[in-house]
């Protein structure tokens, strides 16, 4: 099961991979749609794990929660967002796209590089599903740093929120409940509310793109 | 007795408390809140300075008057009088006394146009702050009592604040203040580390040889910036100006000198002296600031502009005192470090006096003249014949000539850099040589000073409509100075009445007494140490003095009979008649030392002519300026430096773009990481 | 008892649902603050008395102890001065016609919200909770930010979330690590309880928990305005409408503040010394302090100067954390309360100021102390209280952590740190102290206050930070004491 | 009875021969200039007769300017009199030392300049201003060169000074003192106002510096000044010859005959040394304003050397 799990964080990670090379806003929303069943898909087989070894049920939930959340409603918002706002196809990264991903190799290894040391993570198979799960998050990270767009940006934000739940997931089978409960409704709220903002944003600016979100220097 | 004398001084810190108090309350009623708050003060400073002449003359040791430690870790108000507290404590006194009761007078003229209520609060709070200063038993208490002072000083200097000027003084006094606290709190705070108390009256001994260096560089630049010791001097020249009149009284008579009580307190006291080269530093810097002191102060015409210069000449002149009570101490010769602190101390209180009593004077004559400008006023003397005298004696003093308290204490100096000139080491005598022919040139030049600020402002023709129109001052304000005015002869005339109270305070730091070597009286007389005998006597000389005069004017009314005088105008070239334009200006007077000493002042001259040719022209404007060497050459550069570096970087860093911001995170927390890697 | 301080809150919002009248929001508002605070101070009765107040229904969540009381009075204290303040300062603003009468309700509505987030941050000793409720004091803020609507409220409000939420978001990633440290240590019903972590710190995978410290830090670093990580600060601050910068200088700050100290204490009490919490927090801390000295010195928004102010000062509590003595601990907690009266007092004062001038511009502003005696006063005196100078009572946690700070002989960390201070003064002297005299330009403007009970409190606090300088009742210094043996460990 | 003995001697001697400085002076300039010139006397009889003539007095002036004469004179008999003509008159120590002889004249010259700007003309405000800069040029080397001869002697009391001098064989042979003498001498040409600093025959605004501040002065007023002026040329003599070239080391017996014989020797001494001034005022000419503080730093550099001599050469050695 753990070789499922460990191909299936590699393709999370490879999705990330795709989401920056992606150049389109609305291929951002597909992209991370299908990286978020993929996670939906590892907490699908954890829950089935769980339930038949523990009796849990959490994880199962949870794993609901994301299909309806993160695959259906949030890139359903995202996209009514996208709709909504005028949007003029312009240059949106700032470097170009194969930099980009060779920056995100780089977050890669750099990733496997400060973390191999640290005991109890360097176990072989766990240390490599961790270094792809938090890798995800420094490529959101990353994405949001590269995209100029607002709605880019809360692309990356949902990013690092997906690779914060993998991460949390492959080596912690989960938060506690609650916990991830909480996490779910802080998630939908933000997502809302960035949304609403974009659309002030554009309302204001007659863009959205954050980069004429400069007045506030100094 | 001690009973009786820590109830003295409480009674005098709540008589101030009172006074505080009392004139916020009276806020709406200005005119009896003045006199009040003024008179609650006169109290307060009487039972202050005999407080503290008991203290001196009949009580051994500290004495606590307060002490109250508050639950917060380290904040304690602990209040205790000793000798060195008590001499300085006197100054005050004696100082607020006359202020006080000059300001009956002085204050008036604000009736109706500002808050008198919150000044005289602020007034009262001013002097007790800095009581509080002087007798704080703890580093912690000194630290909140010295800022205080700074505060309740920036408000006094700024509270004519319309002035975009007087805004700017009160800005550059407050921040050269406060930096120069961060250096005191410094290095109180490395003190704490060693010994774990900051207690002044404890033992310094688990200070290591470094830290007490480091500890007297960082106190040397903390309470010199206060002093005003050149080049931490430029807030000083600004602040005193701003000021109304009495409060700058009080700024330069005994703020500044709490500086030099602070030097005494932490140094001599605290620390022990026992490097020869902190003497030397302090020697250096005293000879500097009163050459360089006295030398940008003959150039100034604003009056008391002027003064605050000669306020950084005395800190020099008390300085090269104390430089040489350092390096004697530091060389075990008590004798001669007694001598030093003595002529130090001495000095210390005479400029109170005097100094005290010029502002008052020049607040005299803004208060008749409306004006600071010397190059406006002229022939105040026939308007204002009281205040003149009293200026003229203040001058007198500050010059140091006889029969006047200056003369004294620069003649103990003299005396202390003569002893402290020893054969065989040839370094410290050539600083102490320098010192002689600097204390030489300050005196000269001091006096020449003086002639300008008296021969322009008293003397001669008005230069203007102001100085026409002037009157005499409120008798209250003449009795304030007049007090300060004979109290600066009788010092002259009598210095063992007060050489006696600082002898005891000399026995306390230094441990020997030098009164022996004082002795004589009414006559000061001082035995060097090995051979012959030094000594001068004003008593003498002003008898002498008196007795010629009586003599040569009975001889001359023998030889030439009756004194018979024509009046007549002044000699006027030739031309139509003599007018105020025909005098030597201020400038004029000082053009010649201006010259002399180009490379301080780095003169600028320009000359425009307006008319057909240049020898008929129908206006000639001149303008002279010079630049302040410290200010133009150090200071600026320093500030457009840091300006440039701030503006510079904070458009850098904060750029207002989002995915800057991110990129510090993202940054952050790799380099967290990668460090985490490494630890 | 202690649910009620969750339940008031939301309480409010459902009132200010229901009812449509602009009085009634008024009177909601005040009552539900005042009864915080009632609650408040019967809460703290009881932590002072018996330590913790717990409660074992809904599985135990509720947990208060000395330090998360601390905070939470801050939070009750400032939302009852706020609250008080708000009614006179949107009163004016809908007289000035800044902002549209209904508005109000949202106003409301988010500041209870934004409170209640708040308390619950302080009020759970579940970790995962803890981080919940600090991300959602960012979403409930977020529009308080943006309340006015224009451009540069958007742009902040815009940055504020993007940068809060990413923060917060690397804090969970810390607090994923922080509960993968403890698995297999902790019972699955304790997982991510403070109280669990902190008893078995000893037994907790050390290196994991160094890393989860390394992103917490720069999670609710980013939350509590810690340098680099700062960048939304300034601008949130100087575009929130000024009662609200005044929660979020004084209140926001210090929650986010309070989540680093507990993880800190777990860290430390794991690695049995304090050095590699001590290495990155005064780090941080000394870069917080440094910027805002460069940043304040040609600062030319007075509010963005206050807010800068605030990263200074968030600084120096980190750096006394990162000392982690109990002197410093104590400084650090009594530093908190003191800046957050002192700050508070300073934007709600800035606050009128704006109202009065309309312009956040230092240097188109003159004469305050003749327009607004009452709180240009408080103003000036405050910013030498936020500057450190004695008698205010910054001063007095300032020399706490100035002496832990020389105490443990690191000489240069003391003296940089005092030095840092003094260059701050000196900004806030070069900037702001012209605004105060002189005569203003404008003739229209009128002399005298418009807000009356918001300049009443401004001087109540005024009063409070100038007597706590010097005279601290013994009760609070017991309850930081309390508070500082919880985090040290006694 | 001694001091008043001292006092007596001592005002006498310098009241009855402070003119007499300046006719020699006159006297010899004129003789080297081919004329025949006043009698050396003449500054008596100008003197008797200003005393008899009425006094012109400024309608601007104040007291200040009434009560300078006397100042400028007491203070300048009031400075003879730390300055012994003689150290066979005093047995007992007077109360003043060299520190207060400057201080005393000082007081002098503060009511002077300030007297030249009360009658608010032109020229008393230009003497006053070169007065200033020219007495706080000099006054550092005054201190230093008679610190150095006070060092030497370790007092700060003249007497003192004059009776240690007299033991140590011939100073002007040895290098310290020459360096003071050399400084001093330039001091006493500054202070009395003598060509090259000053010249005080002339009434021209482009060198007056003295006479422009006396200017207004007339009858007894001015006989004061000028007087006074006379007795503090002679007490800076008196110091140079007396410290400098000590003659009553030779005197081998006391009494009166000793103090005599010693007052002569003065005189003589005196004489000799207006002799050289009056050569040197001969051969030189008046230095533009400007280069007068070359002339004050040359005195300084010898004082200051001469200090340096005295540290070199080892101190209490000399």
């Amino acid at each position: 099961m753990s070789d499922f799990l460990d191909t299936l964080s590699v393709l999370i990670l490879l999705s990330s991979f795709v989401l920056m090379a992606n150049k389109r806003i609305k291929s951002y929303i597909e992209t991370f749609r299908i990286q978020s069943l993929l996670i939906a898909l590892v907490a699908g087989i954890m829950g089935v794990d769980s339930l038949l070894t523990e009796g849990r049920f959490d994880i199962l939930v949870v794993c609901l929660l994301i299909i309806i959340l993160k695959v259906i409603y949030i890139p359903a918002l995202l996209h009514r967002t996208y709709v909504n706002v005028k949007y003029k196809v312009e240059k949106d990264f700032i470097l170009n796209i194969p930099i980009l991903i060779i920056v995100c190799c780089g977050l890669v290894v750099f990733s496997y590089f400060t973390l191999a040391t640290v005991d109890g993570l360097n176990e072989s198979i766990f240390n490599i599903q961790f270094v792809n799960s938090v890798s995800v998050i420094w490529i959101g990270l990353f994405f949001m740093i590269s995209r100029k767009k607002a709605i880019g940006q809360i692309i990356g934000f949902l990013v690092i929120e997906n690779g914060l739940y993998i991460t949390a997931m492959l080596s912690t089978q989960g938060m506690p409940f609650i916990v991830d409960l909480g996490i779910s409704i802080d998630l939908l709220t933000a997502v809302m509310i960035m949304g609403l903002m974009v659309f002030r944003i554009n309302e204001k600016f007659d863009s959205i793109d954050t980069d004429q979100l400069n007045n506030l220097k100094g | 007795m001690e009973l009786f004398l820590r109830n003295l001084f409480l009674a005098s810190v709540l008589l101030y408390l009172f006074g505080a108090v009392i004139s916020l309350i009276l806020m709406k009623r200005q005119k009896a809140c003045n006199i009040i708050a003024n008179f609650i003060c006169i109290a307060a400073s009487a039972l202050g300075a005999a407080a503290s002449v008991i203290k001196i003359l009949w009580v051994n040791g500290p004495i606590g008057i307060f002490g109250f430690k508050s639950a917060i870790p380290f904040v304690s108000l602990d209040m205790k009088v000793d000798n060195l507290s008590a001499i300085f404590l006197l100054a005050l006194s004696i100082l607020v006394l006359c202020v006080s009761i000059y300001s009956i007078g002085y204050i008036s003229h604000y009736i109706g146009k500002r808050n008198i209520g919150l000044f005289n609060f602020l007034y009262t709070t001013f002097i007790l702050s800095m009581i509080f200063v002087l007798t704080s038993a703890n580093a912690v208490f000194f630290y909140i009592s010295w800022e205080a002072m700074s505060l309740l000083s920036y408000f006094l200097v700024v509270f004519e604040s319309e002035k975009e000027k007087n805004q700017r003084a009160g800005r550059l006094y407050i921040i050269m203040t406060h930096l120069a606290t961060a250096f005191l709190l410094i290095g109180f705070m490395i003190i704490y580390s060693y010994t774990k108390s900051f207690d002044l009256f404890g033992s310094s001994a688990g200070i290591p040889e470094a830290a007490r260096n480091i500890i007297f560089i960082l106190l040397l630049i903390g309470f010199g910036t206060k002093a005003g010791v050149i080049p931490l001097h430029i807030w000083l020249p600004y602040a005193h100006p701003a000021a109304p009149s009495n409060v700058s009284a009080l700024m330069s008579g005994i703020m500044i000198k709490t500086a030099i009580y602070g030097l005494i307190r932490f140094l001599l006291c605290y620390l022990g002296i026992e490097h020869t080269w902190w003497g030397v530093v302090i020697l250096v810097l005293g000879i500097a600031s009163a050459v360089l002191g006295v030398a940008y102060a003959l150039m100034e015409h604003n009056i008391k502009r002027l003064l605050a210069f000669h306020s950084v000449e005395n800190i020099g002149i008390i300085l090269i005192g104390l430089g040489v009570c350092f390096i004697a101490l530091a060389q075990n010769n008590e004798l001669v470090g007694g001598l030093a602190l003595t002529a130090a101390l001495l000095h210390t209180f005479n400029h109170t006096l005097f100094k005290g009593g010029l502002f008052l004077g020049a607040g005299s004559i803004q208060y008749a003249a409306h004006t600071k400008d010397i190059e406006k006023l002229g022939g105040l003397i026939k308007k204002m014949p009281v205040t003149a005298l009293f200026v003229l004696c203040f001058s007198l003093a500050i010059s140091a000539i006889v029969p006047f308290n200056g003369f004294i204490s620069e003649w103990l100096t003299y005396q202390s850099l003569f002893a402290n000139i020893i054969p065989g080491q040839a370094g410290l005598n050539l600083i102490s040589i320098l010192a002689v022919a600097a204390l030489g040139l300050t005196g000269a030049l001091a006096a020449a000073c003086f002639v300008k600020l008296f021969g322009i402002s008293f003397l001669g023709l008005p230069r203007s409509n102001q100085a026409l129109k002037a009157k005499e001052v409120p008798v209250t304000m003449n009795i304030g100075m007049g007090i300060l005015a004979a109290l600066c002869l009788i010092v002259g005339l009598f210095p063992f009445t007060i050489l006696r109270l600082i002898d005891q305070v000399a026995i306390d730091l230094v441990g020997s007494s030098i009164l022996g070597q004082l002795h004589g009286g009414f006559l000061i007389v001082y035995y060097p140490l090995k051979v012959s005998a030094n000594s001068i006597s004003p008593l003498a000389l002003l008898i002498v003095l008196i007795a010629l005069i009586l003599i040569s004017l009975l001889v001359i009314r023998i030889i030439g009979g009756k004194y018979i005088e024509r009046k007549y105008g002044t000699w006027d070239c030739g031309f139509e008649a003599l007018n105020a334009r025909m005098q030597y200006s201020a400038t004029g007077f000082s053009k010649p030392i201006k010259i002399v000493f180009k490379i301080l002042f780095r003169p600028t001259r320009k000359t425009t002519f307006e008319g057909d040719w240049l020898y008929h022209p129908e206006t000639i404007e001149y303008t002279t300026s010079f630049t302040s060497v410290f200010e133009e050459y150090l200071y600026y550069p320093m500030i457009r430096t840091i300006k440039q570096f701030s503006q510079r970087t904070k458009f850098r860093i904060q750029t207002g773009s989002i995915h800057n911001y991110l990129l510090y995170i993202f940054i952050m927390v790799l380099a967290l990481m990668l460090y985490n890697r490494f630890v | 008892m202690g649910l009620l301080l969750l339940a008031v809150p939301v309480l409010a919002v459902l009132l200010l649902f229901i009812f449509k009248q602009n009085r009634i929001w008024h009177i909601i508002s005040l009552s539900a603050s005042s009864f915080l605070l009632i609650i408040a101070a019967r809460l703290t009765r009881n932590v002072m008395l018996g330590g913790k107040v717990e409660y074992s229904y809904l599985g135990g969540f509720f947990y208060l102890d000395a330090l998360s009381m601390i905070v939470l009075d801050i939070v009750l204290i400032l939302g009852f001065i706020v609250s008080i303040y708000s009614i006179g300062y949107l009163q004016e603003e809908i007289k000035q016609g800044k902002v549209a009468a209904g508005k109000l309700r949202h106003y409301y509505m988010l500041m209870y919200s934004f409170i209640f987030t708040m308390v619950l941050a302080l009020t759970v000793k579940n970790m995962g909770i803890m981080w919940i409720a600090i991300e959602a004091t960012t979403l409930a803020s977020a529009f308080l930010v943006g309340f006015y609507n224009e451009k540069k409220a958007i742009e902040a409000a815009w940055k504020y979330v993007i940068i809060c939420s990413v923060g917060i978001a690397i804090a969970l990633l810390g607090i994923i690590l922080l509960h993968l440290s403890s698995f297999g240590v902790l019972a699955s019903g304790r997982f991510l309880d403070w109280t669990a972590l902190y008893d078995n710190a000893k037994s907790l995978n050390s290196s994991i928990l160094r890393l989860a410290f390394i992103f917490i830090l720069v999670g609710f670093g980013t939350k509590a305005g810690l340098a680099p990580m700062h960048t939304w600060l300034p601008d949130a601050h100087s575009q929130a409408p000024s009662p609200i910068s005044a929660l979020l200088s004084g209140v926001l700050l210090n929650s986010a503040m309070y989540g680093i100290i507990r993880t800190a204490a777990i860290v430390n009490h794991n690695q049995g010394n304090s050095i590699y919490t001590g290495r990155l927090l005064i780090g941080i801390g000394i870069l917080s302090i440094a910027t805002a000295a460069v940043f304040i010195l040609t600062q030319k928004d007075y509010k963005r100067l206050l807010a800068y102010s605030s990263i200074e000062h968030m600084g120096i509590i980190a750096v006394a954390i990162g000392i982690f003595t109990p002197l410093s601990v104590f400084g650090a907690l009594l530093h908190m309360i003191n800046h957050s009266l002192t700050k508070s007092m300073l934007f709600l004062s800035a606050g009128n100021i704006l109202q009065k001038y309309n312009t956040k511009q230092i240097s188109q502003i003159k004469g305050v102390l003749k327009l607004l005696p009452f709180s240009g006063t408080a103003f000036l005196l405050g910013l030498f209280a936020i500057a450190g100078t004695p008698p205010f009572s910054i001063f007095a946690s300032e020399l706490s952590i100035t002496v832990s700070i020389f105490d443990g002989k690191s000489i240069w960390l003391g003296v940089i740190f005092v030095l840092l201070l003094a260059i701050v003064f000196a900004g806030i002297a070069v900037t702001l102290f012209k605004m105060f005299y002189g005569n203003h330009d404008q003739k229209d403007l009128k002399a005298g206050e418009t807000n009356i009970a918001g300049t009443v409190c401004i001087l109540v606090l005024l009063t409070v930070i100038t007597i706590t300088g010097l005279f601290m009742p013994d009760g609070i210094i017991e309850l930081i004491n309390q508070a500082q043996s919880i985090i040290i460990g006694a | 009875m001694n001091s008043m003995i001292y006092i007596l001697v001592q005002i006498l001697v310098i009241i009855m021969a402070a003119p007499l400085v300046n006719g020699i002076i006159k006297k010899i300039k004129a003789l080297t200039q081919k004329r025949k010139g006043a009698p050396v006397f003449q500054m008596y009889f100008d003197i008797y007769k200003l005393l008899q003539k009425n006094s012109v007095v400024s309608e601007v002036s104040s007291w200040i300017f009434k009560v300078t004469p006397y100042i400028v004179f007491t203070t300048a008999i009031a400075a003879a009199l730390l300055v012994p003509v003689s150290t066979k008159l005093i047995t007992q120590q007077i109360p003043g030392d060299f520190i207060m002889l400057v201080s005393i004249l000082a007081l002098g010259r503060f009511f002077m300049m300030a007297a030249a700007l009360d009658t608010a003309g032109t020229f008393g405000g230009m003497g006053s201003s070169r007065e200033a800069m020219i007495s706080s040029l000099i006054e550092p080397s005054i201190l230093v060169s008679l610190f150095t001869v006070g060092l030497i002697s370790q007092s700060t009391s003249l007497p003192q000074i004059m009776n240690a001098v007299q033991n140590t064989g011939v100073p002007l042979l040895h290098p310290v003192y020459i360096m003071v003498f050399l400084a001093l001498l330039i001091v006493i040409i500054a202070e009395t106002s003598r060509i090259p600093v000053d010249d005080p025959s002339t009434h021209l605004e482009l060198t007056m510096v003295h006479e422009a501040m006396i200017l207004e002065y007339s009858g007894r007023h001015l006989a004061l000044m000028e007087y006074g002026a006379a007795i503090k040329q002679l007490t800076f003599i008196t110091l140079l010859v007396n410290i400098l070239i000590p003659s009553d080391q030779l005197i081998g017996f006391t009494g009166i005959g000793a103090l005599a014989l010693s007052l002569v020797i003065y005189l003589l001494k005196v004489v000799l040394l207006s002799v050289i001034i009056a050569i040197i005022e001969v051969n030189t000419v008046k230095f533009r304003l400007f280069s007068i503080p070359n002339l004050a730093a040359l005195s300084f550099i010898l004082a200051f050397l001469g200090i340096l001599q005295y540290f070199i050469l080892g101190g209490s050695h000399v």
